[in-house]
């Protein structure tokens, strides 16, 4: 039930994993070195083409990266400063991903001018909030696609169209949509884009940035040294990470409207059996929201002992995930929830090899858990 | 979001085994109670003791915590129960933490408890 | 005979990573996520372990990266930054990889203040020409350990009590010698130390930086988001690369010493086998260089069409690694070499699995392609 | 250092049959000599060509250069032997380039065999 932290890499995607260690492994020197390197040059250049099949644009508008921690810093950091003679005013959203907003908090103490946008109490952001705070020297809008505590979607076409008629470059952090969510890059107008292969069944440890090319679009580079991803982010590639992520790409792609109804039932089968708990509140869009997220609150029960006595359920809290014990989900609170609320806060996250069976026994420890908090809680 | 916590195997058998929990089911003329509590999203812990003819008969905790937190609240009652109200008791927040391997940012915490055992020792000598 | 620019990795490396892929693939949903985070994080704990180990080190000041590039980027400006305050002036070589030369030259641009030391002919840094150069306000020097192209190997020690000694913090790329020869950090005084697990028989895609803490090095981080590392370098962690490079640095421990003996041998066969070429060069101190690289120049011969000639052997040529097209290698130049001198050498590198037929193959083709480049040659 | 650079199928084969390297086997009183050369590390080409009966009977070259550089100067020699000294010959850049699949960067080294054969041309008419 936590598989918006990380997914369990495919057998397919281990298996092609395998082949590039095992072509290292085995043929080393036993074959023409020569054309070990092209194969390792093919199996890069495959694994561009089944991500850029899977995102609908060209391959070599893509970066590999380590995560999509790294993609969101080099996007972020590389467009406000290749652009920071144009200007110094940047946008985002309280409700993004710590590594979107610790890089702009960065950015804001070398001299950055940052305007922090909130949802609405739904998660969603009002286009009209943005329309207004978008200014002659603004440079650049960052706005995630799927968030990953709320599973609340944003409308990055309408978003990344208001950008573009105002000649703001747009990034998003996709990091909880890619692989899961249609994404068109011919349709959508985004500039640059994060993603990371362990959210779709990929290895860990690598993602990519995509680079719009239409209108150009440039970036300085937050490292250096070598020539390789056009200069931009240099490094020996890992080749069995790239394979690694090429396939979960491409199997995202042949299976993903699938996996959509798949979870789809999954959290509607898990909502209808605790809905009726006393004062439980559902955090963010539950229309529209990715479906394979479920945010729930509840009262009188603190986060960590429920998130304990639900085990061996593993599911996520409301607290944020730095180390600081209980500080409450920054996004959470954008949405309107008190600390306490937030606190209490458990999200419930599915994937393919999510059963019935697994969400009807969440069901069962969470009512349970919750029952037994409240029973001993001086409140009650 | 969250890293994965890990707790001792005694936290873990205590927070399954929360006896102490609830209210007390001996009535007497000598029921004892002390409150804490740390900010909203902290803790809160309500200590209820009954005495009979200079022992602690029965210890009974409600708490709203953290798994250290109502781990620590158990120890507590376990440990006090039955014990003389002259007896010295000295379940400080050290003895706490390093028996429950505690980590360390949650010592405000655990200090509640301590607060919490010092007023009900303070109460019934 | 390429191993100085990836190695293969070790088949027991390789088992290593497939049982944590095999845990988040097989047992994903069927045990106790919170059990499988707890086994995640002893693989993690286990890796450093093994990493600390083969350091001679606490295990804790180990911070994981994508690979030594991304460390050399983190130790450099990290400290750089850090240290700003105090002055701005640094030193490093000439003859160092990309991956330092460029985060300097960025610093650079930053108003830092650099100071690019030549080493002597032989390859080798002359102590007292550092000594001369440290100032007043110079707060970091970044030395290598083994030279990637010639194998010249610095005296890390001498430099680390100069360092030590006037207040300097001293930066470390060890990505060519970890694993390959003995680093003792208990003995070594280097306050920050990089390393990339694919250049000893570890996965390519993650490496390590060492920051020593007696005395306490603060750096300030490059990238941002998240507590991870410290809060150094955020981004989920990649378990089966982690426990991959732990697994290489556990066989390294056990078996440098053969290794290195091995190495050795095969380098002084090379060497035997083309010493008597006419007009044949070897380039940086041949006495007490790094077995495992051996480079040589000749007069009269193209580079890039001998190593096509020498084709299925694979070495590296004195060209840069970068896209420009014979763009004679740096640190060749700075080792006196003419441009003419630096695009004919070719960097020919051994390991673990290199055998005497492969040398004895190798010393034919090479052979067999000077001659014949020569005798088509106008100048011949 | 050097990435895996890749050569097309032909230029593989031209580069390990450069059957016009070396110099002029026949020898005549109509023989022509072309040297170009870019600078240093560069590339050097020189070509030889002996003239029968209005004919090009034969033509070697000498190089230094890179495996492109070779194979273009490989691809000339073989074009143009047997082609007789009024026909017009037009192995231009572009045609090399395109042909033997050269990275653009290459393009100023693969001027160098159209200069040469330029010389040759100009001086055989
Ligand atoms: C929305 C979002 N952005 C970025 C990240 C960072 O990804 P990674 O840890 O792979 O760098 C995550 C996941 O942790 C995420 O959910
Ligand atoms: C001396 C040296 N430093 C740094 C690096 C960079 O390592 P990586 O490509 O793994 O980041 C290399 C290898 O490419 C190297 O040889």
């Amino acid at each position: 039930m936590d598989y918006a932290a990380t997914t369990p890499a495919d057998p397919r995607v281990i298996e092609a994993m395998n082949k590039c260690c095992g072509i290292g492994g085995a043929f080393a020197n036993s074959a023409s070195m020569h054309k070990l390197g092209r194969q390792a040059a093919d199996v890069v250049n495959h694994a561009r083409g089944q991500l850029g099949y899977l995102l609908n644009t060209s391959s070599d508008r893509l970066i590999w990266t380590s995560g999509a921690t790294e993609s969101n810093n080099l996007a972020i950091r590389g467009a406000a400063h290749a652009r920071a003679h144009r200007g110094k005013h940047l946008i985002t959203m309280l409700t993004e991903h710590k590594a979107v907003i610790d890089t702009f908090k960065a950015l804001e103490k070398d001299g950055f001018d940052i305007t922090w946008l909130a949802p609405r109490k739904d998660g969603i952001l009002v286009i009209d909030d943005l329309a207004e705070v978008l200014r002659a020297d603004t440079q650049l809008v960052s706005i995630m696609h799927v968030n990953n505590e709320t599973g609340v979607v944003q409308d990055i076409c309408a978003i990344g169209e208001l950008c573009r008629e105002n000649d703001v470059l747009f990034h998003c952090d996709a990091a909880q949509s890619v692989g899961k969510l249609e994404i068109d890059l011919q349709e959508i107008q985004v500039d640059l884009l994060s993603l990371t292969a362990h959210k779709f069944y990929g290895p860990q440890g690598i993602g990519a940035l995509y680079i719009s090319d239409q209108p150009r679009v440039g970036i300085f580079p937050i490292t250096y040294g070598g020539g390789q991803e056009k200069s931009l982010r240099p490094g020996t590639l890992p080749v069995h990470q790239i394979a690694g992520l090429g396939s979960a790409a491409e199997i995202a792609s042949a299976e993903l409207r699938d996996n959509m109804q798949h979870v789809q039932s999954m959290r509607d089968r898990l909502w209808t059996g605790i809905s009726d708990i006393p004062e439980i509140l559902r955090n963010g869009d539950s229309e529209s929201g990715y479906a394979g997220i479920l945010n729930v609150s509840v009262s009188d029960v603190e986060g960590e002992s429920l998130i304990l006595g639900m085990d061996p359920v593993c599911v996520a809290s409301g607290s944020a995930c730095n180390s600081k014990d209980n500080d409450p989900s920054h996004v959470l609170r954008a949405l309107g929830c008190s600390s306490i609320e937030a606190q209490a806060a458990i999200r419930f996250s599915f994937g393919r090899l999510t059963t019935p069976a697994d969400i009807d026994f969440a069901i069962k420890q969470y009512r349970k858990t919750v029952e037994h908090l409240r029973s001993i809680s001086p409140a009650s | 979001m969250q890293e994965s916590r890990s707790y001792s195997e005694e936290v873990l058998e205590l927070f399954s085994n929360l006896d102490h929990a609830g209210d007390l089911t001996i009535d007497s003329n000598q029921i004892f109670v002390a409150e804490v509590h740390e900010s909203e999203e902290g803790a809160r812990l309500v200590l209820f003791v009954c005495v009979n003819k200079g022992t602690i008969a029965q210890m009974r905790f409600r708490a709203w915590g953290c798994p250290h937190f109502l781990a620590g609240a158990e120890v507590v009652c376990r440990e006090m129960e039955g014990v003389r109200v002259d007896a010295p008791y000295d379940a400080g927040v050290q003895y706490l933490m390093k028996r429950l391997d505690v980590p360390v940012q949650k010592t405000g915490k655990m200090l509640l408890i301590e607060d919490a055992a010092q007023q009900i020792i303070a109460a019934i000598q």
